[in-house]
C-alpha cells in the first residue's frame, strides 16, 4: 500500500510535466520553423492534437491519482512528491515539491478535463489561425501553470503557478497582438493581477515572519502557535486576499476580466471561465484554517464577495457584448463562491467552483460557437432566432443558461443554493449576505434569460449576408488572426452551425453542467466528505437557525430564478419595450452601460497622476536638479578659473603686486601670530 | 603546468590582457581576423574560469586560491589574490558575458576595430583583476585601471555626445574613488597603529579596531568615503545621473559590460570593504541606505516608464534593479544578502541581454525611439521571444531568474523594516508596468512605419549571442540552489562580520542610542 | 698676525672632496669645452657641442649616481655638502639636460636657434642646479641660484626675434630678480638675528640660543621661503610662470618644469630643514610658517587646476598643471615632519614629475610647428590616427599627470598622500584628492581631442629625430615602470631622506 | 651711531620703495633700477648687521651680491636689448602678449 | 649728537629722497642719475660702518660700472625721452601699491624694534680688524680661505652672464625664425 502510494506519488509531476512537454514541443517548433517569413502555416489539426495529447496524458494522469486517492483510507489521503530543493537560504526552505490531498486532486480534475474539452474544441476554433502552434503551446503553459498552482505544496511554488497562470492570460488575451486594444487588454491583466500579487507576496512575508516556513503542511502545523496572534493572522489572510482580489476578479481589482474577453474565446472560457479565477478559491480553501482562525478576514471576504455578485451583476443587465455579458456573469459567480468561503463555506466554495467550471464553460464555448457561426459577431442585439440555425449550440447553451439561473435539477442550483443557505445560516452568515446573494441570484436569471433569448430566440436581426461588421472584423484582425481567411466563400453559407470538434466538447460539458451538481446534494453532499481532510470545519449553524429553514431558502431561490426568467422571457419578446424601459431610468442606464466608471475612476486615480508624476520627476528633478547639480560643479569650477585667469593680466606689475599682496598678507599673520 | 595550478587566478585575469596584446601583430587591416582572435580569447578564458567553480570549495576556508607574492613591499602593499563564494559568481559572470559582447559587436563595430577589441580584453582583465584582489591597494589598482577602457570605449565608438557622457563618467567615479582612497591611506595607517606593521591586505584590515558612534565618528567617515565611491558605481540615487548618459552613448557591449558588470563593483565593494570594515557604522547607516535603495527602486521605475529612448528605459531599470541590491544589503540577514547577491547575477544576465537586443534592433533601425517601432513581432518574432523573455526575468517572473533574487531581497528586507518593504514591492508592480509598456509600444499593435515592414529578424549569430543569456535566464530561476550552495559560507562570514556584535567594539552603537534618549 | 683668519688648509682639496666633486667637475668641463668650441671658429660646432654637452651629463649623472651611495662629506668649509639628497638631485638634473638637449636638436634646427651657446647655458643653468641641492650656505645658494636664473633668463628669450620669447624673458627677468632680492633680504635678516649664513650655524644657533626666535628672525625665515615660492611658482606668487612657459621654446619649457622646480624644491628642504621646521624648536615656525605654507599649497593647487581647465595651448595648460603640481609637492613638504618617510615622497613625486614632463614635452617639441605654433588642443585633432604611439606616450604621461594607475604620477601621489594622511593632514589631502580629480577634466580633454576628434586641417609635420623619439619611448617605459613597481625607488628616498634628516 | 632698527628701518625703507616703484613704473630700465635700489637695501642690511655682529661674512656677502648684481644687469640689459630690437619698446604695455 | 650720527642721518635722508626722486622721475636718465646719488650716499654710510671696501666696491662696481652700462643701453636705445608712464598707473593702483608697502613698511619696524640683538658679538671687532691689518686685508684673507667657494663660483656666473649677454646681444646670422607677432 504504503510502497504502492509512493510509486503513485511518482506520477504526481507529471500532471503539469506532461502539459510543459506540450508547450515545448509546439513552441520550439513555432520558434524554429514557423518564425521564418513565409514558411507555410502549420495546420492546427497537428499541433492542437499534440497539445491535447499532453493535457488529455494528464487528465488520465489524474483520473488515475485521483482513484488512488480514493482507495486509500480518508485520514491519509495526501500524495506527496519532492523534486528538488528550490531555495535554501538561512532558515529559509523551499522545495520543488507537489501535494495532492483531497482539494487539489478535484481542481487538476476540473483543469485537466475542461482543459482537455476546451483544447479539442480549439482545434476547430482556431483552425483558421495563422500560428496555431503558438496558440496551442500557450495553452499547454498555461495548464501547467495553473496545475502547479494547484499542486504546490509550499506558498512560494503557489505564486509560482499563479503568476504563471498570469503570464499566460497576459500572452493569450494578447494574442492577437496587431490589435493594440488586444494588447493593452492583455497588458492591464497582468498589471492588476500584478498588484494582487503585491498583497500576495506580502502576505507570504508575513506568513513567514509568523510561522518561520512557508509550506502549508509547516503553516498548518504552526497555528496552534500562531492563534495566540490573530491580529498578524488576520493581517495574513487580508493580505493573500488582496491577491485574490486581483486573480479572481473581485472588487475593486475586477476591472482586468472584462477587457480580457480580448482574448479567444476558448482561452476565456478556460482561462478566464473555468480555472485562473477560481485560484483565488483554491487559495482560500487550502489556507482555510488561518482564515478560519480570523473572523473578521472572514467577513471581509463575504462582504467583498456579495459585493462583488451583486455589482457585477447590475452591469452584466446592460451589456450588449455576449462575451462582456458571460464576463461579467462569471465576475458575479466568483463573489459567489468567495461568498461561500467567506461564512466559512469552504467546501460550497470549492463546489461552486467545479460547478461553475462546468456550466460557465460550456456558456462560453456556446458563445464562442455562436460567434463563430456569426462571423465575429458578438452584439447580441445583432443576433436572435438563432435556434434554427445552430440548434446543438442552442440545446447545450440552453443547458448552461438553466444551470446558471439556478433551477433543478442542473449543477448551478446545487452549488449556488448551498452558498445561499451557508449565507444566512453559517455562524458567519447573516440574513444581509443571504439577501444580497438572492437578489444577485434573481438578477443573474435575469440576464442570463435576457441574453438566451436575444440570442436564440425570436426573429434574426441581422443580413444573411455577412454585414459590414464582419467585414471591418477581418480588415481589423488581418490575416494572421482570428483567421477567416477564406471568410468571403464561408460566408456565403451564411450563418452556420459549427464543426463536430466544436459541438463535441459542448454536448460533454453539458452533460456535466446537467448532472455534474449530484456530488454535493444537500445532506448526502459527497464533496463535503471528500474534502474532509483539508477542510476540517464543519458547517456550524447560527444558532436560532432552524435546519428546516433551509427548505424555505430553497423554494425561494428557485422561485425567484422562476419569475425573473419569465419576468426576461417577456421583456425581451421584443426589443422595443425593453429599449422603453432604460430610456425610463437613463442616468442609471448610462451608469451600468459605462460599467459605473471604474475604469475611468482608476484612471483617473492611479494611471494619470502617477505618470504626470513620473513625467515630473525625470525633468523636473532628474535632469533639472539632479544633473544640474552635478554639471553645476563642472560649471563652477570653468568660472573660478576664469575668475583666476581675470588677475593674469599678462602685465608684470600685476604680478608683482600679487607678490606684495602676498607678502603683506603672510607676514601680517606671521606678525599677527608673534603679538 | 605546476605553475598554472598555482597561479588560476593570475592566469585568468591577465589572460585576456595577454591575448589582446599577441593580437597586436594582427594587422588592423584585416577585421575577420582580429575578431574571430578576440572572440576565440574570451571564450577560452570563459573555459579556463570555469575551472574555478570546481576548486572553489564552498566548506573550505574564506578566501581560497590564494595567491601571495611581495609587491610593494616598501608600503607593504602586496599582490594577493583570492575567491570567494560571492567573487566567483561574479567572475564567471565577467567572464560569460565577454564572449557575447564581443560577438554582439561583430556587426555593429567597423571604424578602429583593432583598438575596439584589445581594450574589450583589457577590460575585462581590469575587472576580473577587481574580483580577485584580496588586498585592498591591489583592488583599487584595478577598480581605477577598470575606467581607462570604459572611457575609451564610450568616448570612442559611442553615440552623439559620447565625449560628455564619457568624461562625465570618468570624472563621476574619479571623485569617488578618490576620497575612497584617502580612507584607504587612513586604514593602513590605522593598522600601523593597531598592529604596528603598515598593511592593506584586507584579511588584516578586517581586524582594525575603529572608533565608532554619531556621524563624526571614524568609522563613520571613513564608510562614507567607501560608500560615496561605491553608490556612485551602484549607481544609487542620487548619484545614478551618468548612468543613463553613458549607457545611452555607449556602445553595446559598453553598454553591456557597463550594467552586467561595472555596477556590480558598487555592491562588491559594499560586501567586500564598506560592510566588513565598518560594521557600527553601517548599522549607523541601514535605514537611511535602505530609503535611498528604496527610493532608487520606485524612482527609477517611474522614471524608466517615461523615457522615449529604449536604452534610457533600460539604463533606469538598471537603477531600479540595482536599488534592490542595495535594500537588499542593508537589510544585513543572510536571505536579504543573498538575494542581493544572486540580483547582482540576475541584473548582469537580464538587463545586459536588453542592452543587447537594443542593440540589434540598433544596428537595423539606427534608432532608438521607441516611437519608431511598433509591431515589430509580426515582422521578427524570434526578436520578440527573446525581448520577452528578458522582460520577464526582468519583471521577476517566477521561474526566472529575477524572482529568485527580488524575493529574497524583499522578504530579507521584510524582517529588517517591514514598512520599508511594502513600498519597495511596489517596484514589483511598476516594474511590470514599464517593461510590458515598452513590449507592447515596440512589439505589439499594427506595424505604422515601412521601415519596420522589410526588418530582418534574429541571424543565427545574433541567437548564438542570445541563446546562453536565455537558458541561463531559467536555469538560475529554476535551480538557484547551485548558484546558493557556492555562496552560502560567504555569505554568512561575510554577515557575521559585519554585525557590530560579531567584534567588541570601542562604542557600540547600542549604548549610543541608549545615551541619546 | 693671527693665523686664526687665514686657513690655508681650505685652500687644499682632499682626494675624496675630489672625488665626491668629479660630477661638478664633469659639467664645468663641458662649460668650458663647449664655450671654446662656440668661440673657435674651426668647425660648425653644432654637432660637437651636442655630443659634449650630452656626454658630460651622462658622464656626471653615472658619477653622481655612483656617488649617491657615499656618507655625506661636507666641502669648502661647510658652503656646500655632497650626499645621497644632493646626488639624488644631481641625477635628475642632470638626466633633464641631457634629455633636453636630444629634444633640442632637431628642434633647435627648425628654428634655425641652432648656436653652440644654448648649450653652454643649458650647461651653466644645470650647474647651477647642482649647487643649489649641495649647498649649505645662503650665500652660496643664492649664487647658484642666480647661475641657474640667469642662464634660463637667456634661455627663455632665446628666440630672439620672437616676441614672446622676449616678452617671456623679460618678464621673468625682473620679476625673477625682484624675487631674489626679496630672498636675500630675509637672507640678511637671518644673518642678522643668528649670526651665520651657515645652515648648520643657523640651525644650530636656533637649538642653542632660544633668544633667537625673534621676529626679525621669523620674517627671515618667510622672505626667504618666498624666494624659493617663487621659483617653484606656488600661489600667490605663482602668476610669471603661464606666460614665461608659453614663450619660452619648448624643450626650454619642459626643462624649466623639471629642473627648476626640482632644484628649488631641493634647497627649500634643506634651508627649511636648517631653519628648524619640523625639529619642534618654535611653536611660531611650527604653527605659523605651517599655515601659510598650507594656505599656499591650497591656493596652488586650486589655482593651478582651476585655471588649468580653461586652457587651450597645451603648452600654458602645462604650465598650470605645473603650478597645481608644486600644490601637491609643498602638501608633501608640509607633512615631511610628520611622518615615517620624510622628505622622501617629495623626491620621488619630483622624479616621477620630471621623468612624465619631460616626456610631454619632448613629444610637444615634436610636434611644435614653428614659432611653437601648432600646439593648441583642436592642432592635436586625431593624432591617435595619425600618430598613434605619439598619442599614446602622450596618453600616459597624462594619465600619470592626473595620477592614475598604473603609471608613476599614481605612484608618487599614493606615497604623498600616503605620507600626509600619516603626518595627520587630512583635510589638506582630501582637498588634494578634490583637486586632483578636477585635474582629470583638463588631462582627459587633450586625451578626446587625440582619441575622439577627427583630424581637421593639415597640421605642422611632426619634427622627428631619433633623439627625440628616443626620448619620448624612454620617459614612456620609465613612466609605466615607475607605476607597476615602485618599490625600489620608493625604498630609495626614504633611506637618502632618513641619512639627510 | 644711531640704534640698528633705525639703521635697519632705512634699509627697509629704500627696499620698500623699490618694490613700489616695480609696482608703478612701466619703463623696463627703470624697473631694472628699483630692483637695484632694492638689492643695495640688502647689502645695507647686510653690513649694518655684520657691524653690530661683529662678524666680517655679511661684508663677504655683500661683496657677492654686488658682484651678482653686476652680472644680472648685464644679462638683464641685454635682454632690454633684445626686446628693443624686436619690438622697439621698453614699456612694459607693450610686452602684454602672454596673459590669461 | 655725534659727527657719526650726523652724517648718518644725512646720507640716509640723501639716499631716501634720491631713491624716491628713482622712481618718482620721469626721464630714465634722471632716474638713473638719482640713483648714483643714492649709490654714492650708501658708501657713505658703508664707510661710517667701517666697511671700507664695500664702500670702494659701492662707488667702482655700481656707480663706475652698472650705472654706466645702464646709461649706455639708454642711449643706445635712445630712451632718454622722458616717459609718463607713471601718469599710466592708476592713482588707486599707486595708492593701494603704496599702502600695502608702507604697511609691510610698518611691519618690518615692528619687528626690528621687538628683535633685540641678544648674540655676543664675534671676534671680528673693531680693535681686533685694526690689529689684523684693516678690513680690506681680512676680507680678502677670507675670501681666499672660507670663503673660496662663492668667489670661485662668482667666477662661473660672470662667465654665464657674459655668454648670456652675447648670445642675447650677437646679431642674427642668417634671418632667424620666430613669429614675428
Amino acid at each position: 500500500m504504503h510502497n504502492d502510494s509512493t510509486t503513485h506519488s511518482a506520477l504526481i509531476a507529471w500532471i503539469p510535466l506532461l502539459p510543459l512537454l506540450g508547450f515545448l514541443v509546439n513552441g520550439l517548433w513555432y520558434a524554429l520553423f514557423q518564425t521564418k517569413r513565409g514558411s507555410k502555416k502549420a495546420s492546427s489539426a497537428v499541433t492542437g492534437v499534440i497539445a491535447t495529447l499532453a493535457i488529455g496524458g494528464a487528465f488520465a494522469v489524474s483520473v488515475m491519482l485521483f482513484l488512488t486517492l480514493k482507495a486509500m483510507p480518508e485520514e491519509q489521503r495526501a500524495l506527496q512528491q519532492n523534486l528538488f530543493t528550490w531555495m535554501r537560504v538561512g532558515t529559509l526552505q523551499v522545495d520543488m515539491a507537489f501535494t495532492l490531498d483531497t482539494l487539489s486532486t478535484l481542481f487538476t480534475l476540473v483543469i485537466t478535463g475542461v482543459g482537455t474539452l476546451i483544447h479539442i474544441y480549439s482545434i476547430g476554433y482556431m483552425s483558421h489561425d495563422a500560428t496555431p502552434g503558438k496558440f496551442f503551446a500557450y495553452l499547454n503553459l498555461f495548464c501547467f501553470a495553473m496545475l502547479m498552482l494547484v499542486l504546490g505544496s509550499s506558498l512560494p511554488i503557489l505564486f509560482l503557478g499563479w503568476e504563471g497562470v498570469g503570464l499566460c492570460s497576459y500572452l493569450l488575451i494578447g494574442y492577437w497582438y496587431t490589435d493594440m486594444d488586444k494588447a493593452s487588454a492583455g497588458k492591464k491583466a497582468f498589471i492588476v493581477n500584478r498588484i494582487g500579487d503585491l498583497g500576495f507576496l506580502l502576505g507570504m512575508f508575513m506568513i513567514y515572519t509568523v510561522f518561520n516556513t512557508l509550506d502549508f503542511s509547516g503553516i498548518q502545523a504552526g497555528m496552534p502557535a500562531a492563534v495566540s496572534n490573530p491580529g498578524a493572522l488576520t493581517l495574513i489572510a487580508l493580505l493573500l486576499f488582496v491577491g485574490c482580489m486581483g486573480k479572481s476578479a473581485q472588487i475593486p481589482l475586477f476591472v482586468w476580466l472584462p477587457d480580457a474577453m480580448a482574448g479567444p474565446t476558448p482561452v476565456s472560457a478556460l482561462i478566464h471561465a473555468a480555472t485562473m479565477v477560481t485560484s483565488g478559491i483554491y487559495m482560500i480553501a487550502r489556507l482555510n484554517f488561518i482564515y478560519s482562525a480570523s473572523p473578521s478576514a472572514l467577513h471581509v471576504v463575504a462582504v467583498v464577495g456579495a459585493l462583488t455578485a451583486f455589482f457585477a451583476a447590475t452591469i452584466a443587465v446592460v451589456q450588449t457584448d455576449i462575451k462582456k455579458i458571460l464576463a461579467y456573469s462569471t465576475v458575479s459567480q466568483l463573489g459567489y463562491m468567495f461568498l461561500g468561503c467567506g461564512v466559512g463555506a469552504y467546501s460550497a466554495g470549492v463546489f461552486h467552483v467545479i460547478t461553475h467550471a462546468f456550466f460557465k464553460a460550456l456558456l462560453f464555448l456556446g458563445a464562442g460557437s455562436v460567434i463563430h457561426g456569426m462571423h465575429e459577431e458578438q452584439n447580441i442585439l445583432k443576433m436572435g432566432g438563432l435556434k434554427s440555425k445552430m440548434p446543438v449550440t442552442f440545446a447545450v447553451f440552453g443547458i448552461g443558461w438553466l444551470a446558471i439561473c439556478g433551477i433543478p435539477p442542473f449543477s448551478g442550483f446545487f452549488s449556488k443554493d448551498e452558498i445561499l443557505w451557508q449565507a444566512y445560516a453559517s455562524a458567519h452568515g447573516s440574513p444581509l449576505l443571504y439577501g444580497l446573494a438572492a437578489l444577485t441570484a434573481a438578477m443573474t436569471a435575469f440576464y442570463m434569460t435576457r441574453l438566451f433569448s436575444l440570442t436564440f430566440l425570436g426573429k434574426p436581426r441581422f443580413a444573411e449576408q455577412p454585414s459590414y461588421s464582419n467585414v471591418h472584423a477581418i480588415a481589423k484582425h488581418g490575416i494572421d488572426d482570428h483567421g477567416h481567411g477564406d471568410h468571403g466563400s464561408e460566408s456565403k453559407k451564411g450563418v452556420h452551425e459549427s464543426p463536430a470538434v466544436m459541438t463535441g466538447p459542448l454536448i460533454a460539458l453539458a452533460i456535466l453542467s446537467a448532472v455534474g451538481g449530484l456530488i454535493g446534494i444537500p445532506h448526502a453532499s459527497w464533496l463535503d466528505e471528500w474534502l474532509k481532510p483539508v477542510i476540517h470545519t464543519g458547517h456550524v449553524l447560527r444558532e436560532g437557525v432552524a435546519p428546516t429553514t433551509e427548505w424555505v431558502l430553497m423554494g425561494v431561490s428557485v422561485t425567484l430564478a422562476a419569475v425573473a426568467i419569465a419576468f426576461a422571457m417577456g421583456l425581451y419578446r421584443d426589443l422595443k419595450r425593453a429599449e422603453s424601459l432604460a430610456l425610463k431610468h437613463p442616468a442609471l442606464h448610462k451608469l451600468l452601460v459605462n460599467k459605473w466608471y471604474v475604469d475611468e475612476l482608476y484612471e483617473a486615480l492611479f494611471v494619470k497622476p502617477i505618470y504626470a508624476l513620473s513625467v515630473g520627476l525625470w525633468n523636473g528633478f532628474d535632469i533639472a536638479v539632479i544633473d544640474r547639480v552635478v554639471n553645476g560643479f563642472g560649471r563652477v569650477s570653468l568660472w573660478t578659473g576664469q575668475a583666476a585667469r581675470m588677475a593674469q593680466t599678462g602685465s608684470i606689475q600685476m604680478y608683482a603686486f600679487m607678490i606684495l599682496a602676498g607678502l603683506v598678507a603672510s607676514v601680517g599673520y606671521l606678525i599677527y601670530g608673534l603679538v | 603546468m605546476a605553475w598554472f595550478e598555482s597561479h588560476w587566478l593570475s592566469t585568468i585575469t591577465f589572460l585576456p590582457a595577454a591575448w589582446a596584446f599577441a593580437g597586436l601583430v594582427i594587422p588592423g587591416t584585416s577585421k575577420g581576423a582580429i575578431k574571430n582572435w578576440t572572440l576565440a580569447g574570451s571564450i577560452v578564458t570563459f573555459l579556463v574560469s570555469l575551472k574555478l567553480y570546481g576548486a572553489f570549495d564552498a566548506a573550505g576556508a574564506e578566501f581560497q586560491l590564494l595567491e601571495n607574492a611581495e609587491w610593494i613591499p616598501s608600503l607593504a602593499i602586496t599582490y594577493r589574490l583570492g575567491i570567494d563564494g560571492i567573487s566567483l559568481w561574479l567572475i564567471l559572470l565577467t567572464t560569460f558575458l565577454t564572449p557575447m559582447v564581443i560577438l554582439a559587436s561583430f556587426n555593429s563595430i567597423e571604424s578602429r576595430v583593432k583598438e575596439y577589441y584589445f581594450l574589450l580584453l583589457a577590460l575585462e582583465t581590469g575587472m576580473l583583476g577587481a574580483f580577485v584582489a584580496t588586498d585592498i591597494f591591489l583592488f583599487y589598482v584595478f577598480w581605477e585601471m577598470m575606467l581607462i577602457p570604459m572611457y575609451f570605449l564610450i568616448g570612442i565608438w559611442g553615440g552623439k555626445d559620447r565625449i560628455y557622457a564619457a568624461t562625465k563618467f570618468f570624472l563621476y567615479t574619479m571623485v569617488g574613488s578618490l576620497l575612497m582612497l584617502v580612507a584607504i591611506f587612513y586604514l593602513a595607517y590605522q593598522h600601523k597603529l593597531q598592529f604596528g606593521v603598515f598593511s592593506t591586505s584586507i584579511v588584516d584590515l578586517y581586524n582594525l579596531q575603529l572608533a565608532s558612534g554619531g556621524f563624526w565618528s571614524v568609522q563613520s567617515l571613513l564608510f562614507l568615503a567607501f560608500a560615496l565611491a561605491f553608490a556612485i558605481k551602484v549607481p544609487l540615487f542620487p548619484l545614478h545621473t551618468w548612468l543613463p548618459d553613458a549607457h545611452v552613448q555607449a556602445p553595446t557591449a559598453g553598454s553591456v559590460i557597463l550594467a552586467g558588470v561595472l555596477l556590480k563593483m558598487g555592491g562588491y565593494g559594499f560586501i567586500r570593504f564598506a560592510f566588513p570594515l565598518f560594521p557600527q557604522a553601517v548599522t549607523y547607516y541601514q535605514v537611511p541606505f535602505m530609503i535611498l535603495g528604496t527610493i532608487a527602486i520606485i524612482y527609477g521605475a517611474w522614471v524608466a516608464m517615461v523615457q522615449p529612448d529604449v536604452k534610457k528605459l533600460v539604463a533606469y531599470s538598471s537603477v531600479s534593479h540595482m536599488g534592490y541590491v542595495i535594500l537588499g544589503l542593508f537589510s544585513m540577514n543572510a536571505i536579504g544578502a543573498t538575494g542581493s547577491v544572486y540580483q547582482m547575477l540576475n541584473h548582469g544576465v537580464s538587463t545586459g541581454g536588453l542592452f543587447l537586443l537594443v542593440g540589434m534592433i540598433y544596428d537595423r533601425r539606427h534608432t532608438r525611439d521607441i516611437s519608431q517601432f511598433g509591431g515589430l513581432a509580426k515582422t521578427m518574432p524570434l526578436f520578440a521571444i527573446s525581448l520577452m523573455i528578458m522582460t520577464l526575468s526582468s519583471v521577476a517572473l517566477p521561474g526566472t531568474n529575477g524572482f529568485i533574487g527580488e524575493f529574497l531581497i524583499l522578504l530579507g528586507a521584510w524582517q529588517a523594516v517591514p514598512g520599508l518593504t511594502v513600498i519597495a514591492a511596489l517596484g514589483v508592480v511598476f516594474g511590470a508596468v514599464y517593461m510590458l509598456w515598452l513590449v507592447q509600444r515596440m512589439m505589439f499593435g499594427p506595424i505604422t512605419r515601412k521601415e519596420n515592414e522589410e526588418l530582418t529578424d534574429m541571424s543565427w549569430r545574433e541567437i548564438a549571442v542570445m541563446l546562453p543569456l536565455i537558458v541561463a535566464v531559467f536555469a538560475m530561476g529554476i535551480y538557484p540552489q547551485f548558484f546558493f550552495n557556492k555562496m552560502e559560507p560567504s555569505v554568512n562570514r561575510f554577515l557575521a562580520r559585519s554585525m557590530p556584535t560579531a567584534m567588541a567594539k570601542a562604542r557600540p552603537p547600542t549604548t549610543v542610542a541608549v545615551t541619546e534618549h | 698676525m693671527d693665523s686664526s683668519v687665514i686657513r690655508p688648509e681650505l685652500l687644499t682639496l682632499s682626494r675624496e672632496a675630489l672625488a665626491v666633486l668629479t660630477p661638478y667637475f664633469w659639467v664645468l668641463a663641458g662649460i668650458v669645452i663647449t664655450m671654446l668650441l662656440s668661440v673657435m671658429k674651426v668647425m660648425k660646432p653644432k654637432w660637437p657641442v651636442f655630443f659634449v654637452s650630452v656626454a658630460v651629463c651622462i658622464a656626471a649623472a653615472v658619477a653622481s649616481a655612483a656617488l649617491a651611495g657615499l656618507p655625506p662629506v661636507s666641502l669648502f668649509a661647510d658652503m656646500m655638502i655632497s650626499d645621497p639628497f644632493s646626488n639624488f638631485f644631481n641625477v635628475i638634473f642632470l638626466v633633464a639636460m641631457a634629455l633636453t638637449a636630444l629634444v633640442s636638436l632637431r628642434y633647435l634646427d627648425e628654428e634655425k636657434l641652432q648656436y653652440p651657446e644654448y648649450y653652454v647655458l643649458l650647461l651653466l643653468s644645470t650647474f647651477g642646479m647642482m649647487l643649489m641641492a649641495s649647498a649649505t650656505n645662503l650665500i652660496v645658494i643664492f649664487i647658484a641660484l642666480e647661475i641657474m636664473s640667469l642662464s634660463t633668463y637667456v634661455l627663455v628669450g632665446f628666440r630672439r626675434a620672437d616676441r614672446r620669447s622676449n616678452e617671456a624673458a623679460m618678464k621673468y627677468f625682473i620679476l625673477g630678480s625682484a624675487a631674489s632680492a626679496v630672498m636675500l633680504y630675509g637672507a640678511a635678516l637671518l644673518y642678522g638675528t643668528t649670526g651665520s649664513l651657515q645652515l648648520s650655524g643657523i640651525l644650530n644657533a636656533l637649538k642653542t640660543n632660544a633668544a633667537v626666535m625673534s621676529p626679525a628672525f621669523m620674517l627671515g625665515v618667510w622672505l626667504t621661503a618666498i624666494g624659493f615660492l617663487f621659483k617653484v611658482a606656488a600661489a600667490p606668487f605663482h602668476m610669471w610662470m603661464p606666460d614665461v612657459y608659453e614663450g619660452a621654446p619648448v624643450p626650454i619649457t619642459g626643462f624649466m618644469t623639471t629642473g627648476i622646480k626640482a632644484a628649488s624644491f631641493a634647497a627649500f628642504v634643506r634651508v627649511f630643514h636648517a631653519l628648524g621646521y619640523g625639529h619642534g624648536l618654535s611653536e611660531a615656525i611650527q604653527s605659523h610658517i605651517h599655515d601659510i605654507l598650507w594656505v599656499c599649497a591650497v591656493l596652488t593647487m586650486a589655482v593651478g587646476n582651476f585655471v588649468a581647465l580653461t586652457q587651450t595651448n597645451l603648452k600654458r595648460m602645462l604650465a598650470y598643471s605645473s603650478i597645481a603640481h608644486s600644490g601637491y609637492l609643498l602638501v608633501g613638504l608640509l607633512a615631511a615632519p610628520g611622518n615615517a618617510n620624510g622628505y622622501g615622497p617629495v623626491m620621488l613625486y619630483l622624479a616621477a614629475y620630471s621623468i612624465m614632463n619631460l616626456g610631454a614635452f619632448a613629444v610637444l617639441s615634436i610636434l611644435a610647428g614653428r614659432g611653437d605654433s601648432g600646439l593648441n588642443l583642436h592642432d592635436l585633432a586625431g593624432l591617435s590616427q595619425r600618430r598613434p604611439w605619439l598619442a599614446f606616450s602622450l596618453a600616459v604621461f597624462l594619465f600619470s599627470m592626473a595620477g592614475i594607475p598604473p603609471t608613476a604620477g599614481f605612484a608618487a601621489k599614493y606615497l604623498m598622500f600616503y605620507s600626509a594622511v600619516q603626518a595627520g593632514e587630512v583635510s589638506l589631502v582630501v582637498i588634494s584628492v578634490l583637486c586632483s580629480a578636477v585635474s582629470v577634466y583638463f588631462y582627459l580633454r587633450v586625451l578626446v581631442y587625440m582619441y575622439m576628434h577627427q583630424p581637421v586641417g593639415a597640421p605642422p609635420a611632426p619634427r622627428w629625430s631619433i633623439w627625440a623619439a628616443g626620448t619620448v619611448g624612454a620617459m614612456t617605459v620609465l613612466t609605466l615602470q615607475l607605476g607597476i613597481l615602485p618599490s625600489p625607488i620608493i625604498e630609495l628616498v626614504r633611506r637618502i631622506s632618513a641619512s639627510f634628516a | 651711531m644711531p640704534d640698528s632698527w633705525i639703521v635697519l628701518s632705512l634699509c627697509s625703507v629704500i627696499f620698500f620703495i623699490g618694490l613700489f616703484g616695480v609696482l608703478v613704473r612701466r619703463n623696463v630700465l627703470i624697473l631694472m633700477m628699483c630692483i637695484e635700489l632694492m638689492l643695495n637695501a640688502v647689502n645695507l642690511t647686510f653690513v649694518a648687521y655684520a657691524r653690530q655682529l661683529g662678524d666680517l661674512s655679511g661684508q663677504m656677502a655683500v661683496f657677492f651680491i654686488i658682484t651678482v648684481a653686476a652680472a644680472e644687469a648685464a644679462v638683464g640689459l641685454g635682454l632690454v636689448v633684445a626686446l628693443y630690437r624686436t619690438l622697439r619698446t621698453v614699456d612694459t604695455d607693450d610686452i602684454r602678449l602672454l596673459r590669461g | 649728537m655725534n659727527a657719526l650720527a650726523f652724517f648718518f642721518y644725512l646720507f640716509a635722508a640723501l639716499a631716501i629722497g634720491f631713491s624716491l626722486l628713482v622712481v618718482l622721475k620721469k626721464n630714465p636718465v634722471a632716474s638713473a642719475f638719482s640713483l648714483v646719488m643714492v649709490f654714492f650716499s650708501f658708501a657713505g654710510i658703508y664707510a661710517l660702518m667701517g666697511a671700507h671696501l664695500i664702500a670702494a666696491l659701492q662707488i667702482l662696481v655700481y656707480a663706475g660700472a652698472i650705472m654706466v652700462l645702464f646709461i649706455f643701453v639708454i642711449m643706445l636705445i635712445n630712451a632718454d625721452a622722458p616717459s609718463f608712464d607713471l601718469g599710466r598707473t592708476g592713482f588707486l593702483a599707486r595708492f593701494v601699491a603704496g599702502l600695502l608697502a608702507f604697511v609691510l613698511f610698518g611691519f618690518f619696524v615692528w619687528a626690528f624694534k621687538n628683535s633685540p640683538q641678544k648674540l655676543l658679538p664675534g671676534r671680528f671687532s673693531p680693535e681686533f680688524i685694526e690689529q689684523a691689518g684693516g678690513n680690506t686685508r681680512i676680507l680678502s684673507e677670507l675670501m681666499f680661505s672660507e670663503w673660496i667657494l662663492p668667489f670661485e663660483l662668482t667666477s662661473v656666473l660672470l662667465l654665464g652672464g657674459i655668454v648670456g649677454a652675447v648670445a642675447l646681444a650677437k646679431r642674427n646670422k642668417e634671418g632667424q625664425g620666430g613669429t614675428h607677432a
